[in-house]
């Protein structure tokens, strides 16, 4: 098979922390180079580097043998090379239409009914039937994604980069994908398909690439290879979450209880239908469900961060559906975000500054805040979450995610909670950090408090869980104890209602 | 008091730099000052009197041996010449008064009531003492506005056939005067007569007019500009107020001298200098503010 | 055309549900606060509606607009341009100075009048290249755009009264044996009986109505609005777009300050204080969020209208000056309100 | 002790390598920038670096001081408040009309007159409730900061204007008939032999660097400004922040209009104008970032002693006002250059 390209003895330093410790990766003419590997392996950051957009600390990229320093995706998309990103970089104030050809063409002019035309045609090979001039803000996840999609199909190209394209695509429109991806493999494209549903990458690869800790563990052929396998490597010996051995702790009183709660789908998220369920203190539930499916939704609705058009929420038996969120947080009720960077991080405060702003007035007279008591209670929470850093007075942006991420659940806890709600509490940190992240989990729940996290991946959620709900489309799947619930039982769940 | 090591310095403070008039006064000032072997400071204060005061510290920081000023409103600037004085430095207004008394060592203002009573007579033999006529004031948060408006109407009033259709501020801007006059020409095509509170708003209306093809309407300015001099051998303006700027700001240099030599002026503190009409009869002699 | 197009481009999609009527109304806003404006004018203001006070009008608002439609487009990228009525100020003094005095050319130890069409080529390219320093700061060293600007507003404004300390350029009439008459036609000129600045208007208008709205380059303006990451990882050049907005801006400010002193016949250094303030209101006013993204050249044309006539008409009326400004405080206010309103229905 | 802590908030982290001199040279960028203009006047402006200029210089840096430390607080969460000027000069209208007019009481038909602390109290609270208003429009109705001050500043002008005609309120010395004098002390009294308002300038700048560094609100100030979102979902109360930093904004430009009225022993409705351009480049030149959550009430003291010592200087020397608007312009952006740079190197 001919290469296409190569990056050879890749790293990437990203300050202080090393994103790829010298990657060799190829891509070939004609076929689809899986690539997987746990959060934060470096995955993303490598398809950077080929795609252009960013410039490798040492090591080389080559095209057809040739090294070339790209400079931004223009460069690239010159060089035939085509990427759709992990995160969705749409402009929600332009059209589908104007999304999808974002660069204008290449004459002055736009030639607006022909774009129309393309777009039109670009979907309905995608077997879409999204209107070309809708505004990009008022589509969902998944169509956005789409959109994505199209944007990458738009331009021709002899290298296509897909990052997690289908994380928020149902089997059928996945399906429709790989159709796609056979049709350019046959005229020569050269794929790049990363993803964390294994049973899609064994269907679509050709070759798999397992990468850790920003270094290539495991190559193989796909023919040669199983999900067990992928599993394995993915982990490694040191990674596998087990579950641990101590008796699950009593389960106490309901602290938190949702029932029948309902909202519409608006322009920025989706809809929840007549969902109940409840929190006892001292035990943890899971929420899995594929990405989109509306676990960020229900958190945030019992947390009062959205409203709920229908349905009560108590707290400890006080119904709490119309406090603010600084009520519930006084009650405590506490709130993790899965959007860590945007929606959690004060990156102009030192850690010990992050992690007390929920709890100020605690150590505070009259509304003055008390050195010793403040430095006192950040210092605990930093050593019992064993948070990684020089000391309180670091910069937060200074600490590695997972330890940004303990920092944040340390946050939630330093107000003695209740109830805490940890929307994806392990997105972006390493393998290590989230045994750790989860070995706290189980700790706080041994001492009363009751949790619910959300994960998209089922062995968390079976390590973990005393409970595991799976949400799909905004409606609950199947709630049970986790004696009852497999690997397989729960995967099938969520993919069943989410195809539906 | 004054010690022999003192430089001598004058402190020149004006509305603006960027109107004629008050730049003709500074370079007045200045040039007498300098003439006498003064060292000299030009400043300006925009009609701020927080401005005013600030620049009068600063004066006072510098040692002034006296101070020119042509204040930034008869009310508040009272304080501020105060300060002067409280520290021993004199101050010689021009053009304006301030409204007080012994605080000053001269005033020497121009009559800005009489001079506006001048204009509005001429405005009237023009306009034929009958028709409708626009008011244009200056600034109206300054004292001099609100001064000259009344000297006009305590003249215009009295012709029941007068009569003021609009009355505007252009805030003494020249392009705001263009756009007001042309916004005012069309709700009253009857008028026949413009009256401004000073020479750039009489600029601005005399170019609204000429645009709409209205040479018939009469227009009499305030201060004695180049610009409006020639408007009126043009036959675009019937007539201006002067202001003896150059004259008065020389005036006042050689009173301070006088002062800072002998320890008196030898005058009234109070001295006003008359405004002085100019029409086509005597235009041709009006050059910066003074009459050959 | 344009108009439908870019309207759509701004609207707020299709509105759900029983407030249907209430979220069209509030889209045509700006359009209602316009009729709004001028039905009452045309009661309370003697001949308002006349072909004569329309003509007058819109050469008051062809000011503020081209002004405006400049700073539309660094709002659109989410910038902001405070310089423009420096600039203006800035540009009618660099043109009385060519008239007046030429342009001194030391090497060769002569001076060229240029004749009025290269006066104005000048001028703009000074108002460009101050647009593409406002660039160099927001680019090269991401000096926020407001301070950035804020900057350049006191240079630039310092600079035009350093130019002839303080005073007036008079007279600017030029001189036929100079080859250098004719300034006067630009801003006072008429065609087909419309004044000249009104054409211009038109041109400018309908040209940035359709660079905005239908080149290459107008995509990428509301790509960097939208989202500078995505029009970045599209490979478009956001520097690159950045520089010609201000650019733009700059040139469109230096437009103005030609058609202001061309019209007085004399440039005054002070000119166009605080026009930056009108140019933003009438941006806002047409629809356009100053996070970048939204807005369209005829909502920012109808909302100089707005301005305009508002301006125009409390002047017919009769209304006191201190009165203008509260009123015209509450309909900014107002409109904007209204404009949030109708992103929460729409 | 504040300062240290304060300081530490804004502090770009440990500089590493080669770069650690220059980017602690960078640090105190502002400090230097104050030190070299100190120096420059020295040498340029005789009687620079006495005491009596000190003190009268002290008291022009208190006067924007005192503006730009409130809206520092509003600038810390990320917002922005054109309204400030005339907020000054509404509010030096009130204690002149409260002084001269006293207080109509029209239900009891009585006319009552507040003392001076009174007056100064009831001048407070109105700036207090146009701040809240502007809370309104930015937390209620979501008018984004700049529209939403820029239609205050034209109300409170109008409005400033109105309450007299135009005209000054003359003469506020009261009366003791009426136990209302006094009023002058406030702007001109000295207490052994500091001017009135540098004392307040004191205790303010300290009262709020206490505030911003060592309470609970100051801490969730700063939350607001790194991140909204963020600050919502820690239980922050938001929206009380945000209406909190517009009324101290709104009482320190009630308090700088009663200081000038004060001086000036008369109230003139013009008084203000552009003010908050001086405020926001101070707390700019002090180090905070536009985009919110960074900068210090230090920082801004320092920077309104660069604007307050470079204006008096400049006066002092003798440039010309013309060259004063070009290099203001250019110590603004200067100073945001290098800040810039030291967030690169830092
Ligand atoms: N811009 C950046 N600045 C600092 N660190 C970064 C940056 N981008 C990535 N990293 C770090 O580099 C490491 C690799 O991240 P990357 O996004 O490549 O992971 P990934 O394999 O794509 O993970 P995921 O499955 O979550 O997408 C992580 O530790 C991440 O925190
Ligand atoms: N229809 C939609 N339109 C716009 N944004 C959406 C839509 N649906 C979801 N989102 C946004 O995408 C994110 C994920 O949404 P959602 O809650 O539906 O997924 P989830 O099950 O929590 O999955 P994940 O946490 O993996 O993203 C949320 O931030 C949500 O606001
Ligand atoms: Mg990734
Ligand atoms: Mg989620």
């Amino acid at each position: 098979m001919a290469e296409l390209m190569r990056a050879s003895g890749v790293k990437k330093r990203y300050g202080g922390v090393t994103a790829l410790h010298g990657v060799d990766f190829a891509v070939e003419a004609g076929r689809v180079s899986v690539l997987i590997g746990e959060n934060g392996a470096g995955k993303s950051t490598l398809m950077r580097i080929l795609a252009g957009i960013e410039t490798p600390s040492e090591g080389e990229v080559y095209i057809d043998g040739e090294p070339v320093r790209m400079n931004g995706a223009r460069d690239a998309a010159a060089r035939g090379i085509g990427m759709v990103h992990q995160e969705l970089n749409l402009c929600p104030n332009l059209s589908v239409a104007e999304n999808i050809f974002l660069l204008g063409s290449r004459k002055a002019l736009l030639d607006r009914p022909r774009e129309r035309e393309k777009a039109r045609a670009l979907l309905a090979r995608l077997r879409q039937n999204i209107d070309p001039d809708r505004r990009v803000a008022t589509l969902s996840i998944g169509e956005q994604q789409i959109v994505e999609i199209a944007k990458a199909l738009a331009e021709e190209c002899r290298v296509l980069i897909l990052d997690e394209p289908t994380s928020a695509l149902s089997e059928a429109e996945v399906e429709v994908l790989f159709d796609v991806i056979g049709d350019l493999k046959r005229s020569g494209v050269g794929i790049v398909y990363i993803s964390h549903r294994l049973e899609e990458l064994l269907r679509v690869g050709d070759s798999i690439t397992v990468m850790r800790d920003g270094r290539i563990v495991a190559r193989a052929e796909a023919a040669d290879t199983s999900v067990g396998w992928i599993i394995e490597q993915m982990l490694g010996e040191e990674g596998r979450l087990e579950r641990a051995d101590t008796p699950a702790p009593e389960e106490g009183e309901t602290v938190l209880a949702i029932s029948h709660v309902s909202r519409p789908r608006d322009r920025t998220s989706a809809a929840l239908h007549d969902i109940s369920m409840e929190a006892r203190g001292g035990g943890i539930v899971a929420l899995y469900g594929l990405l989109g499916s509306g676990r960020t939704e229900l958190m945030e609705v019992a947390f009062g961060a959205r409203a709920a058009s229908d349905g009560t929420i108590t707290l400890k038996g006080e119904d709490i559906t119309r406090l603010s969120i600084a009520q519930r947080v006084k009650r405590g009720l506490l709130f993790v975000s899965e959007d860590r960077k945007a929606q959690g991080l004060f990156a102009n405060l030192d850690v010990g500054r992050n992690m007390a702003v929920s709890d100020l007035a605690s150590f505070a007279q009259k509304g003055v805040i008390r050195n010793a008591s403040e430095q006192g209670a950040v210092g605990r929470m930093i050593s019992r979450l064993g948070v990684k850093t020089a000391s309180a007075r670091t910069a937060i942006t200074a600490l590695s995610g997972g330890n940004q991420q303990k920092a944040l659940i340390g946050r939630a806890l330093m107000p003695g909670p209740a109830a805490l709600l940890l929307d994806e509490p392990t997105r972006g940190i390493d393998v290590g950090a989230r045994s750790e992240v989860f070995a706290t989990i189980r700790q706080l729940a041994a001492d009363g408090l009751a949790v619910v996290f959300s994960t998209s991946d089922v062995l968390e959620a079976l390590a973990v869980a005393e409970r595991v709900i799976v949400i799909a489309k905004g409606r609950i799947i199947l709630d049970i104890p986790v004696a009852q619930a497999t690997e397989a039982r729960l995967i099938r769940a969520a993919n069943a209602a989410a195809a539906a | 008091g004054h010690d022999a090591k003192r430089a001598r310095l004058m402190v020149i403070i004006t509305p603006s730099l960027d109107n004629p008039f008050f730049g003709q006064e500074a370079a007045g000032a200045e040039a007498k000052a300098r003439e006498l072997g003064y060292q000299t400071l030009k400043f300006s204060h925009g009609d701020d009197a927080f401005k005013q005061s600030e620049l009068i510290d600063t004066a006072i920081a510098r040692n002034a041996s006296a101070i020119i000023l042509d204040n930034a409103g008869a009310q508040s600037s009272v304080a501020a010449v105060q300060k002067a004085r409280n520290v021993g430095i004199p101050v010689f207004l021009i053009d304006r008064e301030i409204a007080a008394r012994g605080i000053a060592t001269a005033q020497i203002v121009s009559n800005n009531y009489q001079g506006a009573m001048l204009g509005a007579q001429a405005f009237a033999r023009t306009m034929g003492e009958k028709g409708p006529y626009v008011e244009l004031v200056g600034k109206e948060s300054d004292t001099n506005a609100a001064i000259r408006s009344k000297g006009f109407h305590e003249v215009l009033d009295q012709y029941p056939d007068l009569r003021m259709t609009a009355r505007q501020s252009a805030n003494w801007s020249q392009s705001e005067a263009f756009t007001k006059v042309q916004s005012i020409l069309q709700a009253h095509p009857e008028i026949k007569g413009v009256i401004a509170g000073n020479d750039t708003m009489a600029m601005g209306a005399i170019a609204a007019l000429q645009g709409a093809g209205r040479g018939d309407v009469a227009v009499v300015g305030f201060d004695g500009s180049n610009d409006v001099r020639d408007a009126i051998t043009g036959g675009k303006a019937a007539a201006t107020v002067l202001q003896p700027a150059w004259r008065q700001a020389q005036y006042a240099v050689e009173l301070a001298d006088k002062f800072l030599r002998e320890g008196k002026t030898g005058q009234a503190e109070k001295l006003i200098m008359d405004c002085l009409l100019i029409t086509r009869a005597n235009a041709a002699r009006l050059s910066n503010f003074a009459l050959k | 055309m344009t108009e439908g197009k870019t309207l759509t481009m701004s609207g707020a999609g299709q509105a759900v549900g029983k407030d249907y009527a209430m979220a069209l109304l509030l889209k045509f806003r700006t359009v209602l606060a316009l009729v709004l404006v001028v039905a009452i004018f045309s009661v309370l203001a003697p001949n308002f509606l006349t072909v004569a006070n329309a003509l007058i009008m819109l050469k008051h608002i062809a000011i503020v607009a081209i002004l405006a439609i400049g700073m539309s487009f660094v709002i659109l990228t989410g910038g902001i341009d405070l310089s423009v009525g420096s600039i203006a100020g800035l540009a009618g003094m660099v043109a009385g100075a060519l008239i007046i005095n030429g342009l001194p050319l030391t090497a060769l130890g002569v001076v060229v009048y240029p004749s009025v069409p290269a006066v104005v080529g000048l001028v703009l390219l000074v108002g460009v290249g101050i647009g593409l320093f406002n660039g160099l700061l927001i680019n090269r060293f991401q000096v926020a755009p407001f301070i950035a600007t804020l900057g350049t507003l006191y240079m630039a404004r310092g600079a035009a009264m350093l130019m002839s300390n303080g005073e007036t350029f008079p007279n600017l009439i030029g001189n036929p044996a100079l080859g250098n008459e004719g300034f006067s036609r630009i801003g006072a000129g008429l065609l087909l009986g419309i004044p000249a600045p009104v054409w211009l208007l038109a041109v400018i208008a309908a040209g940035a109505a359709f660079v905005a709205g239908s080149t290459t380059f107008g995509r990428r303006v509301y790509a960097v609005g939208g989202s500078e990451r995505a029009a970045l990882l599209s490979g478009v050049r956001v520097t690159q777009v950045k520089y010609a907005v201000y650019a733009i801006s700059g040139a469109m400010a230096a437009l103005v300050g030609v058609l202001i002193a061309s019209d007085l016949v004399a440039a005054h250094p002070a000119s166009g204080e605080s026009f930056e303030l009108n140019g933003i209101a009438a941006v806002v006013l047409g629809g356009a969020s100053l996070t970048g993204g939204r807005g369209t050249i005829v909502g920012t044309l109808i909302g100089a209208c707005v301005i305009g006539v508002l301006g125009d008409g409390m002047v017919m009326v009769g209304i006191s000056e201190f009165w203008q400004m509260v009123i015209k405080g509450g309909v900014i206010v107002t409109a904007v309100v209204l404009d949030r309103l109708q992103e929460r229905l729409g």
